[in-house]
């Protein structure tokens, strides 16, 4: 059923009894021609572009948990498009065009809102990094803006600009960056991949991955074997659990990452800002909680949940930025298991096991990649070599010496 | 009973008179009151509207888990949204405003969608608003954000201070009922130390407002007897207004104290909430039971209350929720409400039980009850309703480390889940229902030692319950989140739309989602899902428990440390000088650096100019101290260094200082600076002001964790030596006066020696010929404390050519004339060889990076390196961050060949020149490219030349 | 040559924060004081151990593994400085911080309160008893605290972050009422 | 999250900072066939869910290097030994 207005409206004749199931609820067959471990954005996406993009059908998501139960939903929901490196750029724009015909193109509405995303930047040094990024934007027709203290002052005049510890300087502007309704993501893409006769299934564990002369044959899974000609690993937050299933070491660790609503309020702050002399960014939903969010807690883990420190830390800086957030409460702390890669930047690529993809590494920018991760994913199974903007993105890169490092880190993951 | 106030009883103070004001409209309550209970006592049921559908609503409970009576408290800067009434302590003064409604609480226009919620069920928004496409932002998105959210926040700066504490303790006690006083007065006896924290204004717990009798004596006054001896000893610690909202990693529970929110403005010097960090080798959660409300038609209409809230304001406000009142009830617990109410003089209308007699239908009454209809056709008015689903143990602390909550069938209740010695839930909290079983759990948990005393006696009321979910009878709405508008209805549409794992229908339906965090409704809602997807309630299972348990606010997390003082202010030894001087200060890092000193009229790029020139021409002093100096010392000391630099430092000679390149392990450049030897074993390293922290921590794990064998020892000095650069062609005859014994010549002290001397008659220096500005140059340490004097003297001794001092500003100016790389170039992901500096790498030694460092990526002849860059007009001022193309290429990434790094105008070659990062650059100087800044709109041709922009030959350094 | 203290014309002597009767701390700058870092070289931990106990008319503090700040009011800083490089030679390395570090000494019935807004350590008598020295941060500071006396401790500090400090602290004491001598 | 730091007794985790895993041995060998190890030390990492032998510093304390044993998904820390007792031992 074709979501809208009309459907809502004669729905809502006969008490919203005759919805059907937004997806199916399939048991999974014996075999399929792909299977993706993991039912989250990144993994819904990519079949959903299987399905549409390159006309195949007989694909299986295995999602251990309930759909979207992984980092799609629960990241702060922001997209952009505004990175530093050549590697990076084409990519994400290619993302931000596909969030933006996102909607129509699903038939669900995930509320992609571009409301703008504002970095502040608070020394020259910072100012001279966004320029170059912003340049790096602009040479590719991206949407960049440099603004000056002034500009920034009239967007949000409530801002600490009288007596902070680190003087706002200015700040760089992507108009076109804003948020989207996580959850829907998620939903959104099961829903366009189901239509399309993808199997989406829920509470299937994937427990081993069969290898058979140096090829992918299958998995075994909580509810029995499946076979499979390409099996597609999906599963940030986790991935080197997953791959370690096929005897692979990824350069990857797992950290947590906080983030936090705040009670519902009035309209309070418009677009995304990030704070540039801390760790902090904050943007509001529609619903009206402040939705943020800061750095690491710094130590490996694969618990969805942090410590107080970082709630100090991230907290300390927005009231840096925004003193008025004092007497606003903070409602609810949540916990996201990342993949932080060694260069910070993620992986799309084949493995040494043929038939074997990885798509990993995502830290804690997956979100915003979400559809051109699936995009690009799924070309490279279906054509079994990178697309074009996601070249940057090989596993030898370290081996190589091609590291894709935005923040300039190295082989620390916790500092990207 | 004057209006609705019961004229005796409770814990009010009927002989103060507090005046208020709700929406405009003055009241008057009592010392003891809340906010809600004066209202209610006031007559007063509507408090608020609902997200959604704007419908009125009345307040619902009488602590933490209000949904509904949510206002903004106080006015101007210190207005708070979304205060819970039933927490607000009354106050002289006190003024609150209803939310999330317009033009007014009684009269709300959005409540028109109340008319449309057969369209606005659950995930309607996720069906529509999709077309036509642009109106998402333009018209949907604002609307819907306009009338969203609840209270308005201040956009001021919050006057009031916050603070930030730990505390450590044997025993931990959250909640102050029954239990948990038996708990804190047994472990208290034993010596051991307590924290007993409670989220109400006063302690006692369900003994303020239940009549119980515990060992003879009515359970207030035995309460207040406990609480008088722990509040004498020296090893416990009361707090009374502290929610405990956080159970963390090590037992360490995170508490929030509200100091000064029960007056209007706390007393000067006093902060209005402090955050406590509480370590806790053992807690106890006795944090008692949520009642439920039943599901039911208008069980939402502003007088439909919790059976226990209603005892609550009756017994301990003196606050009657209406004059004849219908009790709804699935359990025995409600039976005291009936006889509360009774002795308190109020008409009992009609208690229902779904045990017996059937069930309420409807609720009638728009803005207050007026009557209900009940499920055998019969219909009795009244004022007010009071309602019991049974009780929750309150276990969400327990939860917030993963462990999930059991589902127990004898009480109808979610259970806390064993989590270990460390943390035990005790009381109702743990599912006891009856008195003699709390008080008995509390002397148990207490017992940290030693035999276990007595249990104090009491009467025990039995407790008894039979499910009952959703009267699905009901033709008016029946709530399970009433902020959120979340009705029973909407869950079996999730179940039926796929959405029916418990997660996703509290994301599709948004139950559970508010302020309140679904500690009503949750229990509710899971039971009417499990049976819409024929499932168990204990296969369901519960959502996540997270913190906060109830929402804190940002002041206290961020606690003192907000404004200037967000993070520490760092002064080097010179600044009292730089002040005398005139300095303009800038952020670097922590520290404070003065980056150019002004004269009359002159801004920043005049005065920097001016300070180059006159260093160039004469002498300048530039406060140097924020770079990093560590001491290393130890007879393997010169082997360390070779490990840590990529060239090497065991063939220094004593008296000498190299400049040193560090790598990270993966190859890239890590950090520079000029390191000396001052002894065999004894080195001075220097390093960038933004690394000197991390280089610490690199050498400390280089040592400790790789080469432990080395005899080695280090330690910072960086605070211990005010440092001074002292440049220019008069620099040496500037020091000279000031040196004790020595003449400073070429043989003496020839470029890049680095010596002990004393200066001006016996203080103690070091003395090192180095240059970053290309001029001859020196740089004295001295001492912290002389700093600021031997500044001055420097300033006295070069008064005769002319000195100036000079700020960062002026030394960027110089070092990018002179093409030394700094942050710009030094960015995380330049090689040695991208900087021009590959040579320095030792084929000789291991070294941290050496490998690393060799791969194909990392050596290929097209990375970007370092290049000189000036715009062909040189009359054009050019900007970093600026990106390179070839001439005859159109602007496009995959045409990208490098950007600009820095810049600075030079004022020795009267320019704006800078040094930039070009793919293949050095093979490329002289080559014209074209520069894209769109950012700023500007596209020009600029030149690649060498790095070194000015005196090539580096004559003046040897000058 | 007199040496001028960071927090010279910031610490004024004086009362102030609120006035509840006797003050909650009192505040005092320990300058001048000569310090010096020794840590001992490999293998020499209880050579170290024994060649400190020594010392005479000089604070030994703990400050980390094998590591000591000996502390003199007495004593110039070229002197103690002098002085243990020759007992210490082959023993431990050697580092004049007397200018590096700003001392605080704060005592009074509040002092542990005052403290704990700061330092995650346990100050109770039983756990942090006299003499004992530690390592900890406060208010975003590394800060070395010995406990001297029942209600008395000493705070030292990088001198850069000095002044910082102080307002932290004295802001922290405001509401007990402190006296700054 | 509390760890017992060998020299300075029980501290929180704010005083600490985390370098990642401390099973891995940095390689001797600068032979370009010594790579693969490099590679691994570098780059690669088990990053198991449960049991962890991490490198700690005790940055905003004693500032010494240690290895603690802590599980990565109960963040229950097990043992912290200061890593040059550590080595000297071995």
């Amino acid at each position: 059923m074709k979501y809208s207005i009309f459907s809502l409206l004669r729905n809502s004749f006969s008490g919203h009894k005759n919805w059907q199931p937004a997806w199916r609820n399939p048991d999974p067959k014996p075999e399929y021609d792909i299977i993706i471990v993991g039912g989250g954005g990144h993994g819904l996406a990519t079949a959903y572009y299987l399905a549409k993009e390159h006309g195949l059908k007989n694909i299986a998501v295995l999602e251990k948990s309930w759909l979207g139960s992984g980092n799609i939903g629960r990241n702060t929901t922001i997209i952009r498009s505004n990175y530093l490196l050549p590697g990076n750029n084409p990519f994400y724009e290619l993302s931000m065009k596909l969030w933006e015909g996102l909607e129509q193109d699903f038939n669900f509405n995930a509320m992609v809102s571009q409301r703008g995303v504002l970095n502040l930047c608070h020394t020259d040094a910072q100012r001279d990094a966004f320029a170059r990024r912003g340049n790096g934007m602009r040479i590719d027709g991206v949407d960049a803006e440099l603004l000056d203290a002034h500009a920034v002052r009239e967007m949000y005049p409530y801002f600490d600009f009288e007596n902070p510890r680190f003087p706002i300087k200015g700040g760089l502007l992507q108009r076109r960056g804003g948020t989207v309704r996580h959850d829907a993501v998620a939903w959104g893409f099961a829903r366009g991949a189901d239509m399309r006769g993808v199997d989406v299934i829920q509470g299937c564990e994937v427990q081993g991955i069969d290898i058979e002369n140096g090829k992918v044959v299958g998995v075994q899974t909580s509810r029995g074997a499946i076979k499979c000609k390409k099996l597609a690993l999906c599963a940030a937050g986790h991935s080197s659990e997953v791959a370690s299933m096929a005897g692979l070491k990824l350069p990857i660790e797992s950290h947590v990452l906080q983030a936090f609503v705040s009670e519902g309020l009035k309209p309070f702050i418009d677009g995304v800002v990030t704070f540039g002399a801390g760790h902090f960014y904050v943007s509001q939903s529609d619903k009206g909680g402040l939705v943020f969010g800061g750095d690491l807690d710094g130590y490996n883990s694969y618990a969805r949940r942090g410590n107080l420190p970082m709630v100090e830390h991230v907290v300390e800086a927005g009231v840096a930025m925004i003193p008025a957030l004092s007497r606003i409460r903070t409602l609810r702390s949540w916990g996201g298991v990342m993949d932080m890669s060694m260069d910070g930047s993620p992986i799309i690529d084949k493995t040494s096991v043929h038939g074997l993809y990885l798509n990993a590494g995502w830290c804690y920018g997956g979100f915003k990649a979400t559809p051109a991760s699936g995009f690009c994913y799924a070309h490279l199974i279906a054509k079994d070599e990178p697309h074009e903007v996601a070249t940057a993105y090989r596993l030898d890169r370290f081996r190589r010496g091609l590291v894709l490092d935005e923040k300039g880190q190295g082989a620390t993951p916790n500092l990207h | 009973m004057t209006g609705f106030r019961i004229a005796n009883g409770g814990l009010i103070d009927r002989s103060t008179n507090l005046t208020f004001k709700f929406d405009g409209k003055s009241f008057k309550g009592h010392q003891g009151d809340t906010l809600a209970s004066a209202l209610i006592a006031s007559g007063v049921h509507l408090m608020g509207r609902s997200f959604k559908y704007h419908r009125p609503r009345g307040v619902i409970s009488a602590g933490a888990s209000e949904p509904n009576a949510l206002v903004e408290l106080r006015e101007g800067p210190r207005k708070e949204a979304n205060t819970r009434a039933t927490m607000v302590e009354l106050y002289d003064g006190l003024i609150a405003t209803s939310q999330n409604r317009w033009p007014s609480l009684e009269n709300d226009f959005l409540a028109i969608n109340s008319l449309a919620s057969s369209i606005f069920v659950a995930g309607f928004y996720y069906k529509t608003f999709m077309w036509p496409k642009t109106f998402w932002e333009k018209i949907y998105e604002p609307l819907i954000r306009k009338a969203a959210g609840l209270g308005t926040a201040s956009k001021e700066a919050d006057p009031d201070t916050y603070e930030k504490s730990y505390a450590h303790c044997d025993l931990l006690v959250i909640g102050s009922g029954p239990s948990g006083l038996m708990a804190a007065r047994t472990a208290a006896r034993s010596g051991a130390r307590v924290i007993l924290a409670d989220e109400g204004s006063a302690l006692g717990g369900s003994l303020l407002f239940e009549n119980e009798e515990i060992d003879g004596t009515n359970g207030l006054s035995f309460a207040q007897t406990i609480i008088a001896e722990l509040a004498s000893l020296p090893n416990v610690t009361l707090m009374p207004r502290t929610t405990i909202f956080g159970w963390f990693d090590g037992n360490i529970f995170g508490g929030l104290e509200r100091v000064n929110d029960h007056v209007a403005v706390p007393p000067a010097f006093e902060p209005r909430q402090r955050y406590w960090r509480i370590h806790a080798k053992r807690a106890v959660l006795a944090a008692g039971a949520e009642e439920r409300p039943l599901v039911f038609g208008g069980n939402d209409v502003p007088g439909v209350m919790l059976a226990s809230a209603m005892r609550h304001y009756a017994n301990r406000y003196g606050a009657a929720a209406g004059k004849s009142i219908a009790v709804f009830t699935n359990n025995n617990s409600a039976r005291r409400t009936v006889g509360d109410m009774k002795d308190h003089g109020i008409n009992i209308a009609a208690v229902i039980d779904t045990r017996k007699n059937g069930k309420i239908i409807n609720v009638k009454g728009g803005k207050g009850v007026k009557s209900i209809d009940l499920s055998d056709g019969s219909h009795f008015e009244c004022d007010a309703v009071a309602m019991s689903g049974g009780w929750s143990p309150i276990v969400n602390l327990m939860c917030h480390r993963g462990a999930k909550p059991i589902w127990n069938e004898i009480i109808a209740a979610f259970m806390p889940p064993d989590v270990g010695p460390q943390f035990r839930a005790i009381g109702s909290a743990s599912g006891k229902m009856l008195l003699s079983e709390c008080l008995n759990s509390g002397i148990v948990a207490g017992t940290l030692k030693g035999k276990t005393p007595p249990t104090p006696k009491c009467k025990d009321e039995a407790f008894a319950i039979q499910p009952f979910w959703w009267v699905k009878e009901s033709t008016s709405k029946a709530f399970i989140d009433y902020q959120n508008d979340a009705t029973a209805k909407d869950l079996p549409l999730a179940n039926r739309e796929g959405y029916g794992h418990v997660e996703l229908a509290k994301r599709y339906t948004t139950t559970g989602m508010a302020t309140d965090q679904g500690k009503l409704g949750n229990v509710n809602a899971i039971a009417i899902l499990a049976e819409a997807a024929g499932k168990s309630i204990s296969e369901m299972g519960t959502t996540t428990f997270r913190p906060m348990y109830t929402p804190v606010s940002f002041g206290a997390f961020a606690g003192p440390f907000t404004g200037h003082h967000f993070q520490p202010v760092r002064k080097t030894p010179l600044h009292d000088w730089a002040i005398e001087q005139g300095a303009v200060f800038v952020e670097t890092g922590l520290w404070m650096r003065s980056s150019w000193f002004p004269k009359a009229g002159e801004d920043w790029l005049a005065s920097a100019s001016r300070e180059v020139k006159a260093t160039r021409a004469g002498v300048g002093l530039c406060d140097v101290s924020t770079l990093g100096k560590i001491d290393i010392q130890g007879k393997d000391a010169g082997a360390f260094l070779d490990k840590i630099y990529c060239n090497t430092f065991s063939t220094l000679a004593i008296g000498k200082a190299r400049y040193g390149l560090m790598l990270r392990e993966d190859g890239v450049v890590f950090d520079d600076g000029t390191t000396s030897r001052l002894a065999d074993d004894h080195y001075l390293m220097t390093t960038t002001t933004a690394n000197a922290a991390r280089v610490m921590s690199h050498i400390e794990f280089c040592h400790q964790a790789l080469w432990p064998e080395l005899d080695v020892q280090y330690v910072s000095v960086t605070e211990q030596w005010a440092q001074m650069a002292i440049a220019g062609p008069k620099s040496r005859a500037t020091l000279q006066k000031l040196v004790d014994g020595l003449t400073l010549n070429d043989e003496t002290t020839p470029y890049l020696a680095a010596k002990d001397i004393t200066i001006l008659g016996g203080l103690t220096a070091r003395l090192f010929r180095i240059s970053f500005s290309g001029e001859h140059a020196y740089e004295l340490a001295v001492p912290a404390d002389h700093g600021n004097m031997v500044a001055r003297a420097i300033m006295q001794a070069g008064q005769e050519f002319e000195i100036v001092p000079y700020g960062v500003e002026a030394l960027s100016m110089m070092r990018i004339e002179k093409g030394h790389v700094a942050g710009g170039e030094l960015n995380g992901t330049t090689t040695a060889g991208d900087l021009g500096l590959g040579k320095m790498m030792s084929t000789k030694k291991d070294f941290i990076g050496r490998m690393m460092a060799t791969r194909e990526g990392m050596v290929d002849p097209a990375r970007q390196c370092v290049v000189g860059i000036r715009p062909v007009d040189r009359t054009m001022k050019i900007r970093s961050g600026g990106h390179l193309l070839k001439q005859s290429d159109r602007p496009s990434m995959a045409n990208d060949q490098g950007y600009i790094c820095s810049v600075a105008w030079s004022p020795m070659l009267d320019m704006w020149l800078g040094l930039a990062l070009l793919s293949n650059g050095r093979a490329r100087h002289g080559e014209v490219v074209k520069v894209f800044d769109g950012l700023r709109g500007h596209h020009y041709l600029a030149e690649i030349c060498d790095p070194v922009h000015f005196d090539p030959e580096n004559r003046r350094l040897h000058a | 040559m007199h040496r001028v203290s960071s927090l010279q014309t910031i610490a004024i002597q004086g009362r102030f924060g609120a006035d509840k009767g006797a003050p909650g701390v009192t505040l005092s700058v320990v300058h001048p004081l000569a310090i010096a870092m020794v840590i001992a070289r490999n293998g020499k931990s209880k050579a170290l151990k024994d060649a400190l106990a020594s010392l005479k008319s000089v604070n030994v503090l703990w400050a980390g593994p094998d590591q000591y700040y000996v502390q003199s009011a007495a004593k110039s800083e070229a002197a103690l400085y002098t002085e243990l490089k020759t007992k210490l030679a082959n023993i431990a390395s050697v580092t004049d911080q007397s200018h590096g570090r700003i001392t605080i000494r704060i005592s009074g019935p509040k002092a542990r309160a005052v403290l704990a807004k700061g330092t995650p350590i346990d100050l109770y008598t039983d756990e942090f008893p006299v003499g004992k020295s530690a390592l900890t941060q406060m208010a975003h500071v590394g800060v070395h605290i010995t406990r001297t006396g029942k209600d008395e401790f000493t705070l030292s500090v990088f001198r850069g972050f000095s002044e910082s400090f102080w307002e932290w602290l004295t802001s922290q004491a405001a509401e007990f009422g402190y006296q700054v001598s | 999250m509390l760890i017992p730091c060998p020299h300075c007794g029980t501290r929180p985790v704010e005083e600490f900072t985390f370098l990642g895993d401390a099973t891995v041995t940095r390689p001797t060998s600068l032979e370009p066939s010594s790579m693969d190890a490099w590679m691994d030390y570098v780059y690669l990492r088990d990053n198991p869910r449960g049991d962890y032998t991490e490198y700690v510093h005790h940055s905003g304390g004693c500032r010494a290097w240690l290895v603690v044993k802590r599980n990565t998904d109960t963040h229950e820390v097990d043992s912290a030994v200061a890593t040059k007792t550590m080595k000297a031992k071995t």
